[in-house]
């Protein structure tokens, strides 16, 4: 069984331009900020080479930039791989990881529709959580969130 | 070929939770799946940046009801895990009481459903009287019958007194035997291993492409759980072990998820047994800005938090991902060619918790006949009588 | 009008809506159908359909596109209906009462009858509320008949 | 065939003599457990209105009202029994050592009515004796000069209130200047006069 850092080394020189930054924060946590480019080469090393298992993705707004995290756990090594990836906020586009494997599918149409990012090469991106009553590019995560709906009642009592 | 949309949902009696299946069917086949849930968002993870750390972890909780200690317990380890801090052993033993608990009267629940789904009514009034005693111990442990206020980043609110414990160890063995009465009624019943065999295959290769979770996937023979592989709480400090089977049909995730309850039975027991004297909260006052991962194992599978603290006392960023949003997927790969009948059960298979997922797609408005949710309920009850009525035992 | 109440809550037969719950409080509906809590010594089952329902009981904080459904639901229903609601997020959406997806409470989409509020409402807490509405709509009928 | 038979008859037999196992609850009061966290309630004299529970309680099921301008200067507290999740935070928060509110028993709790499914208990308020404004709570100041003693001797609004709880103070001593001078300084003022009197040099 490969042991913890070979596989860590191993990644890095095999990406060694596209890796930006390697925080090792504790044995069982591992951040790897990279290009927005390469994000499905490295995912697909990641999860079909090391046998890793996709988790989440989050998408976090930064208000300087938009930050996205792929998080891959590797039960054998129990190790969990979190990829960093910052969009600018304005139009952030990524590629899909649909290809890679479909359990991205419904993390990334959520994340289009309440975080506003869309994935280029996805196969239906469409709104998955909000009704259709919600106005067209309102993001509700993101930190300018303002309340549009104005005879929504909020205090107590009423 | 007459195509025909059968809705399940979102309002029929047995499932509580509002979800609409679409099943395009010919026939008797099932041709094609859309889900459409997303009648349970309730926006949780905007309402958690309102909250401080502390306050957060009372609408966290209120994420699903009856996996009311999984997402505190992945939220409370993201927490620590921003600072990576750990928990006194007493707390350690309590959450792993607290979480085992849930997990019984969960699986206990899913089992009365799925009882109902196949036309075993006795079999779904027995078991949820069975759990009402599981339900008695954990508002004797922690206050309320679900929803047990009981975690806190940096530990425990609230302590077991001793003198509670021999009333609750009493309450779990006289469980024991009513459980063995169970599940010599599940697995050797002859009616069910003929409709519950077979139907619903998830393969291992399905499985680990859509990134299954928890029972669904550890009957197709993924050994994952997150309590072996990153132990947490007192979960290494308790000897249990894992439960996996090979097939993937159906009736394995029911024998999973049955003789996983005696395996929680076995923790709880060693854990009151043993539990070390001593603190139970860190008191922690600030949170250092950083990130934090959390994962736990739910009843359903591994829910999975991601806190991001900017030093203020209110969380940054709060990512919630539920088993089911994992397992619901495979739904497609399960229900696809399988009769109407069986759809409701291998839909339900999974054990799916609509609140935790809150996921939606919008389907094709077509196809002409239509019977609602309860006839495809009786469709599938009609089935077993017609199994029984062959092996002669009607 | 509340004679006729009055004769349909000697068996009210009840139908559970949950516009976006935690499912504990269905759950504690569902509790009650069970053998320790049994309502149907009352008379109580869960009607299939909202068309048989003389009692409809309304869990869950109230998101946009359930509350759509529950107001068709409200005019579906044969008129001398009961409204029940179950839970802190049926009376006011309790801790949901900020977010985004969740409007108004419930009473400014139907009109409720009885509160009966509790994160989950306890089973007897469910069974007591119901008994006081059976007891108040009897009253109404004694004093004005 | 028969030996089943036999053992459903011994079943049906067990059964039979065993008692019912549906609760008789209508006709019978239920007890829950002693650990059962019902609904708070405030308890008016141990309570000293510092706001605590309200900042802590992560339904916002409790909220206050100061009323300023008719009749004795009051501060209401509400708990709303429609809001209320049960969590205890707000008793394990209580700077009174947890007695000024307190989760009881209670379970049943429903009502017709929506508008009047609150409870409140009115605290008198201190105002400052310069310009009116809300300090706090009488009972909150006198909390705070028990809790740090001696201490509480280095500001006049502690050991005023304080003396007046042991009404050692007779009224007309504190009435005769009202000019923001100096003299002002041994008064119960809020902040901002406070810092007025002690930097004027009038």
């Amino acid at each position: 069984m490969p042991d913890r850092n070979e596989i860590l080394n191993e990644l890095k020189n095999r990406y060694k331009d596209e890796i930006v930054s390697f925080y090792d924060k504790s044995p069982r946590r591992v951040y790897i900020e990279i290009k927005s480019e390469s994000i499905v080469n490295i995912a697909s090393y990641i999860f079909k080479e090391l046998k890793a298992r996709f988790n989440v993705a989050s998408a976090v707004d930064a208000r300087s930039h938009i930050e996205i995290l792929y998080h891959f756990t590797l039960e054998y090594l129990d190790l969990l791989i979190s990829l960093r990836v910052k969009l600018d906020r304005e139009n952030p586009t990524i590629k899909s990881l649909t290809s890679v494997f479909k359990g991205s599918n419904w993390i990334e149409r959520e994340m289009y529709e309440l975080m506003g990012i869309n994935f280029e090469g996805h196969p239906n991106l469409k709104r998955l959580l909000l009704s259709d009553k919600w106005p067209e590019g309102v993001y509700p995560l993101r930190c300018d969130y303002k309340e549009w709906d104005n005879n929504a009642i909020r205090d107590r009592g009423v | 070929m007459a195509l025909s949309r059968v809705p399940i949902g979102p309002y029929h009696p047995l499932q509580e939770e509002p979800e609409y299946f679409n099943l395009i069917t010919d026939g008797e086949k099932v041709l094609d799946i859309e889900v459409n849930v997303g009648y349970n968002h309730r926006g949780i993870e905007k309402l958690s940046e309102r909250k401080s750390f502390d306050q957060a972890t009372f609408v966290i909780e209120r994420i699903c009801g009856i996996c009311s200690t999984s997402h505190p317990f992945a939220y409370t380890r993201a927490v620590e895990d921003v600072f990576p801090v750990e928990v006194p052993e007493r707390a350690k033993y309590i959450r792993t009481v607290i979480a085992e608990g849930e997990r019984i009267h969960s699986h206990l629940l899913w089992l009365g459903l799925a009882g109902h789904f196949l036309g075993y009514n006795t079999l779904y009034m027995w078991v949820w009287k069975l759990r009402e005693e599981i339900l008695d111990v954990m508002e004797i442990l922690s206050g309320n019958r679900n929803n047990y206020a009981m975690f806190k980043p940096g530990g425990i609110r609230r302590d077991i007194n001793p003198d509670d414990i021999p009333l609750v160890l009493k309450k779990i063995d006289s469980i024991v035997p009513t459980l063995d009465r169970l599940r010599k009624a599940i697995i050797d019943d002859p009616v069910l291993h003929k409709r519950l065999k077979g139907i619903g295959i998830l393969t291992k290769e399905d499985a680990l492409d859509y990134c299954a979770v928890g029972p669904t996937a550890r009957a197709s023979g993924v050994e994952k759980d997150v309590r072996k592989d990153d132990p947490y709480g007192a979960y290494d400090r308790v000897d249990w072990d894992m439960i996996v089977t090979y097939k993937g049909d159906v009736f394995e995730k029911v024998v999973v998820r049955v003789l996983e309850m005696y395996e929680s039975i076995k923790i709880i027991k060693q854990c009151l047994k043993n539990l070390p004297p001593g603190e139970i909260d860190l008191k922690l006052k600030d949170i250092p800005p950083g990130e934090g991962i959390g994962t736990h194992e739910a009843p359903r599978g591994e829910t999975f938090h991601y806190v991001r603290s900017d030093g203020t006392n209110r969380p940054a960023r709060h990512k919630v991902r539920a088993p089911t949003y994992m397992n619901l997927p495979t739904c497609e790969a399960t229900v696809i060619g399988e009769s109407i009948a069986d759809a409701t059960i291998i839909l339900a298979s999974i054990d799916p918790c609509y609140c935790c997922t809150e996921r939606l797609t919008v389907f094709s408005p077509e196809g002409n006949k239509l019977y609602n949710g309860n006839d495809l309920i009786k469709l599938s009850q009609q089935k077993t009588d017609k199994i029984k009525k062959e092996m002669g035992l009607k | 009008m509340s004679i006729r109440l009055n004769a349909l809550l000697k068996s009210p037969w009840v139908f559970h809506v949950s516009t976006g719950s935690c499912n504990n409080c269905d759950i504690e509906v569902l509790d009650c159908l069970t053998p320790r809590f049994d309502i149907e010594r009352f008379g109580m089952v869960l009607a299939p359909s909202i068309k048989h329902a003389d009692v409809l009981l309304v869990t869950g904080s109230g998101n946009r596109k359930s509350m759509e459904r529950v107001k068709k639901l409200y005019e579906q229903a044969p008129k001398p209906i009961v409204v029940v609601a179950i839970g802190e997020c049926a009376c006011s959406r309790g801790i949901f009462i900020h977010s985004y997806n969740c409007p108004v409470p419930l009473d400014k989409v139907i009109p409720v009858d009885v509160y009966i509020p509790g994160c989950p409402p306890k089973p007897e807490a469910i069974i007591a509320g119901v008994v006081k509405l059976i007891q108040k709509v009897k009253e109404k009928t004694k004093n004005n008949a | 065939m028969k030996l089943p038979k036999i053992r459903e008859l011994l079943e049906a037999i067990k059964s039979l003599l065993t008692k019912p196992y549906t609760s008789k609850f209508p006709y019978v009061p239920h007890e829950p457990y002693p650990s059962f966290r019902g609904q708070p309630k405030f308890n008016p004299d141990k309570c000293v209105g510092c706001l605590a529970c309200e900042q802590v309680c992560p339904a916002e099921a409790i909220s206050h009202r100061d009323i300023v301008d008719d009749g004795i200067p009051r501060r209401i507290m509400i708990h709303y029994t429609d809001t209320c999740i049960f969590c205890g935070s707000c008793e394990a928060n209580c700077i009174a050592d947890n007695e000024g509110i307190k989760l009881t028993k209670e379970w049943e709790l429903s009502f017709f009515d929506r508008s009047q499914a609150y409870e409140t208990i009115e605290k008198e308020l201190q105002l400052c004796e310069i310009c009116g404004v809300v300090i706090a709570c009488k009972d909150h100041l006198k909390w705070i000069a028990e809790k740090i003693g001696e201490l509480s001797f280095s500001s006049p609004t502690l050991y005023q209130s304080y003396l007046k709880g042991l009404n050692i103070i007779d009224e007309n001593i504190l009435k005769a200047y009202k000019d923001k001078g100096r003299s002002d300084r041994i008064k119960i003022l809020c902040a901002r006069c406070r810092r007025e009197t002690t930097l004027t040099t009038k």
